[in-house]
């Protein structure tokens, strides 16, 4: 038996992983995983493995699966809001299906 | 002319030096668009083991210094922070091509201290024998922490009167506390806690001190290779970045020869020490500096200051500016 | 031309990393990618790249397409009930588009 | 309010880091995000943290959103004309929703 | 009286040094909230380098050892690492507040064998020039993979009673073929091959020796720092887990010198050997035994045996039990 | 039958030797299923010390190098590499079972030169006290590239030949350049420089050149590790690739002898001089070669080229070739 239910994807700067996970597991999140990463958008280029001498401005990927839909959009909504607008970062949320839909 | 001559002369020499040649040699690699990198990790270590070395040779040389001579140079890095972001806030920060916001943020990096930098001068003036209290290395985060407070208090302050809106005022402490937080500063001073008041003197000559000089050529060869690679990100922002990377450390750096002669002629501060701090004023922060500034003034853009600091402020620091207080110190003690 | 076929996602304990790409290939998978990465969920976080002690701990993210939505399903039935009682991790599906079908 | 566009992936080897963002970029993406990963395909297998030997031929995977759903489409198929006949790689589209539709 | 005077002097000397310093230093460093870190590549190269050199030694000088000199502290080895597992199983794992499983493999990973507080054990041997059989190291394996061995059998004999179901034995052999193909084993036990087989002293002397020490201070830093993060761990479970964290080194560090006194009174073992024993008893597995326990007990919250172990049990282990031993050594082979 | 008995105690002392003992221990760790792994940060981080140090060594001596002396070995070694991958396309690529393109990649991988394979080979003639002209590691790029762009013009004709298609032909400056910038032969070209124009003694003693043979014990052991690992790779191709990988380092490597030995009538080139030309040519690519292959003969298959090289060519080149030529030596300088 699988559910819908609504993966919640964060593209941001390291120096915001604290916040971001502070917000996810508010708004209820039984887990979430973290890849670093490398990337382009309208600020600069993050170089990835090589020597970066500013590490705090690597970026990182979160992804936190959420039971509950709209939770997802709201969590969502929020981040935009209160990160976005200075900082560096993105969000988007995936239909997904899960099998153990209380794990979430 | 003479000064010219002679200036000249330590540059040659400073070139042939390893130090200096990593540096350009990182420059030159990445211009030619090698793939030649050195990994993250690699990197992160080499700046944990300079940090640790100087903290350590710090602390076991600080247990027998007097108290009171490092008073003076200490409340004169203080006021050499502070005084470089307000010269960059009326200079650069209000020129109308510039950002306001960016401006600042990249005068508070000016302010604060570069470890690479640091690290560099203290090899160069061991290679000259030239003789420093071991406590001037501690002076880093009298001048760096003040100078981010700063800058990071003028861009709020500069913010409010734009939008009108009345924000709430960035607190020192939390900004300090943050700053002792970064690794840089941790590395630095937990060397120097240990060497103070434990006996770490085996492990410092068999292992942190011998792998000094080298593991600095290492960190030359990837701040050259960075600075080339933020050229392109320094293009990206108005002239007047460029032209205050290039000229500020020689100004930041004659302030803080100046200071330290006082110091000098107040309480005996050695020549060694008076380049050193120089050296210091002269330096950006590259590794520490960086973080602070981007969760303090969000607004600023990253691009300008870290730009401005790694692509030409940290060449200039130790490519110019070591050579050129070793030199002016010869002539003035003379 | 494209082709909607599933993606499955698990994110797991690195240690079960052989057994999983084993279950894997075994369903027919022609292929799967992973990356590192860290977390948290019910058991305990996972800190990345700092020095970890304890490596084999750490969180893999391995996907893998599947041509065919039911095998998938199966896959991800399978993993859950095999591993995830004793283990940590999670699976789930993503619904994607491919250009060639014949390359999953 | 949420807008649905087009998530395009690419797996491929590093090697083609350059030219894919190249081609990312040429396509009309304001940004993309790159983690490195390792993984198995038709080719051969590519080991990951471990020393490599051979780094270039280690896998990046790239996600870049984009705004309009026909030119994803378009991106994938040109790239995987242009480069997975010779080089190991594979492209996916998957359906996902931002909040600020402009930033893509 | 004067023992306690003796431990307390020898321990005051011990924090001077910079093994425990480090250790001390990392954990302040942690708590204080530094971002400090050592990234986790060169902390598995640390450990590659620290069990080489180890193994190295070892199996160079165990080229002229007398193989019946080692054949009863290794069988005393198994014994003690058995010994640990069964009072962990009937004392710890016993207790109503305590999840059975969860205790079986906390007593199996004190019975294992932490390469850290060897190579810190073997260090301070070494500074406080204490002679030892060089082939003591080699006693590692005979006590790490008994215990883990030990502890996964017992847990699914507990588990086989409360579940009434009849599942497959756990088989040693695999075990033991795990625990050996682990990176930890295998790096010691590829330095000792090559140490007896083939002729690296010269890069033994050059390389892996007079770094030793200082990569040794670093391991300890990281340690330090870890322990620290896995306090909160800990808390999440029954503080008996705390109390044995605590106290579990000391006793099983005195079990070892025991045995260890009696291969001194049977066969001559020298008294750094049977303090190298106690240390080696004393000490928790830290980097092959949990994957093999994680594999092995799946049931068993890692939380409960790592936080134990990382957090108190090796902290204890270095701090505590090293000076401890070295003191019991003076008074008793005085 | 003498020569024979003189190069089995010679590959029995070279056996014993840290270089050879850490190759076949990397490969028996690996047969037994060891997780031991170094961490890739630290594997490029070797890589760029060695050739960090060959080319600081190489530069400082070339200063006093009669440059004419040069001339006639790097003609050979663009001749040698040139001939190795002409051999390969007209015996291994010219076989029926073999896909000619895969064949003619891993012809262009064994023309080319693997920096491990010179550095063992620098440190055993240093152990055997064997003199050699300091430039000869100079020689590495004009055998290196000149091979990689016959194999990928030779793949590109090849291929127009069997699908009739015109396509644009390859330009040798773009692949040259390339080679240029891959990390091996920048750290190279880098050092070299660097120890010609500047004055790098100190940090080259102090720290490149004690570090040489231990960073290079372990890389010999990643070396090893790794071969095992791809022999799995190697079995899904024709059993002809294995037997050309086994054979084509020795075969090269007379060639690069024979060209030496003329080198040694005509201008004086040295014995060590003749040998190291030797492991040059019998050495194939590990670094930088795969890369600029993948790129230049998409269609060949990674796992021919890799194979070959990695998991057979490398280890004969190293555990085979290097004894070899120096027992050919002994007896042909006689
Ligand atoms: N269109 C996009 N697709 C994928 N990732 C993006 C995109 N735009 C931004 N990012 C990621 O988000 C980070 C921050 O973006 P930005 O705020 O635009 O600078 C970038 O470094 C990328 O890693
Ligand atoms: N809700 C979630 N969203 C994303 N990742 C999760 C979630 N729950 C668990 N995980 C990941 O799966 C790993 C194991 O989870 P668990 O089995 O709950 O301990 C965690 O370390 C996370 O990386
Ligand atoms: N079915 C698949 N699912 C997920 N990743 C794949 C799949 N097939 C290939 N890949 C990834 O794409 C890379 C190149 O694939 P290939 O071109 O098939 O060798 C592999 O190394 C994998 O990382
Ligand atoms: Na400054
Ligand atoms: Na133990
Ligand atoms: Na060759």
């Amino acid at each position: 038996m699988f559910h819908a239910v609504s993966k919640i994807t964060i593209i941001a700067e390291r120096l915001l992983q604290k916040k971001l996970i502070a917000q996810i597991e508010e708004a209820g999140a039984k887990g979430y995983t973290i890849v670093d990463g490398s990337g382009k958008g309208e600020h600069f280029v993050r170089p990835g493995d090589r020597a970066t001498v500013i590490k705090a401005f690597s970026i990182i990927r979160i992804e936190a699966i959420l039971a509950d839909e709209a939770t997802a959009r709201a969590l969502a909504e929020e981040i935009t809001k209160i990160h976005f607008k200075d900082y560096s970062g993105i969000v988007y949320l995936s239909p997904i299906e899960v099998v153990r839909k209380d794990k979430f | 002319m003479d000064t010219l001559l002679d200036f000249a002369q330590t540059f040659a020499i400073q070139l042939q030096k390893p130090t200096l040649a990593f540096l350009l040699g990182g420059m030159a690699v990445a211009a030619f668009g090698s793939k030649l990198s050195i990994p993250d990790s690699v990197y992160r270590f080499i700046v944990f083991m300079l940090l640790m070395r100087i903290g350590l040779e710090g602390g076991m040389e600080i247990r027998e210094a007097d108290f009171r001579a490092i008073l003076l140079p200490a409340i004169f890095a203080v006021v050499i922070g502070c005084a470089i972001v307000l010269i960059g806030r009326f200079s650069l920060a209000s020129l109308s091509a510039v950002n306001k916001t960016d401006g600042i943020a990249t005068a508070g990096l000016f302010g604060a201290v570069s470890a690479s930098t640091l690290a560099a001068g203290l090899v160069v003036l061991e290679e000259n024998e030239i003789f420093f209290e071991a406590w001037v290395p501690a002076l880093y985060p009298f001048m760096d922490i003040p100078a981010l407070v700063v800058a990071i208090v003028l861009a709020h302050m500069s913010e409010q009167k734009t939008n009108g809106k009345n924000t709430e005022r960035p607190k020192a402490w939390p900004i300090l506390v943050d700053s002792l937080r970064g690794s840089a500063l941790s590395a630095l001073i937990l060397g120097m806690i240990l060497g103070l008041i434990t006996r770490p003197e085996q492990v410092f000559e068999e292992f942190y001190d011998p792998t000094f000089k080298g593991l600095l050529s290492i960190l030359m060869l990837i701040m050259g290779i960075e600075a080339w690679g933020r050229l392109s990100e320094l293009a990206k922002v108005a002239h007047w970045f460029a032209i205050y990377a290039l000229a500020a450390p020689i100004i930041h750096g004659l302030l803080g020869f100046g200071f330290g002669y006082l110091a000098h002629l107040a309480t005996g501060f050695s020549p060694g020490g008076v380049i050193l701090l120089a050296i210091i004023a002269a330096s950006n922060s590259d590794i520490s500096g960086p973080p602070t500034l981007r969760a303090g003034i969000p607004k600023a853009n990253p691009s300008a200051y870290i730009g401005s600091s790694t692509a030409i402020g940290t060449p200039v620091a130790i490519a110019v500016c070591i050579p050129l207080f070793i030199t002016l110190a010869d002539i003035i003690f003379a």
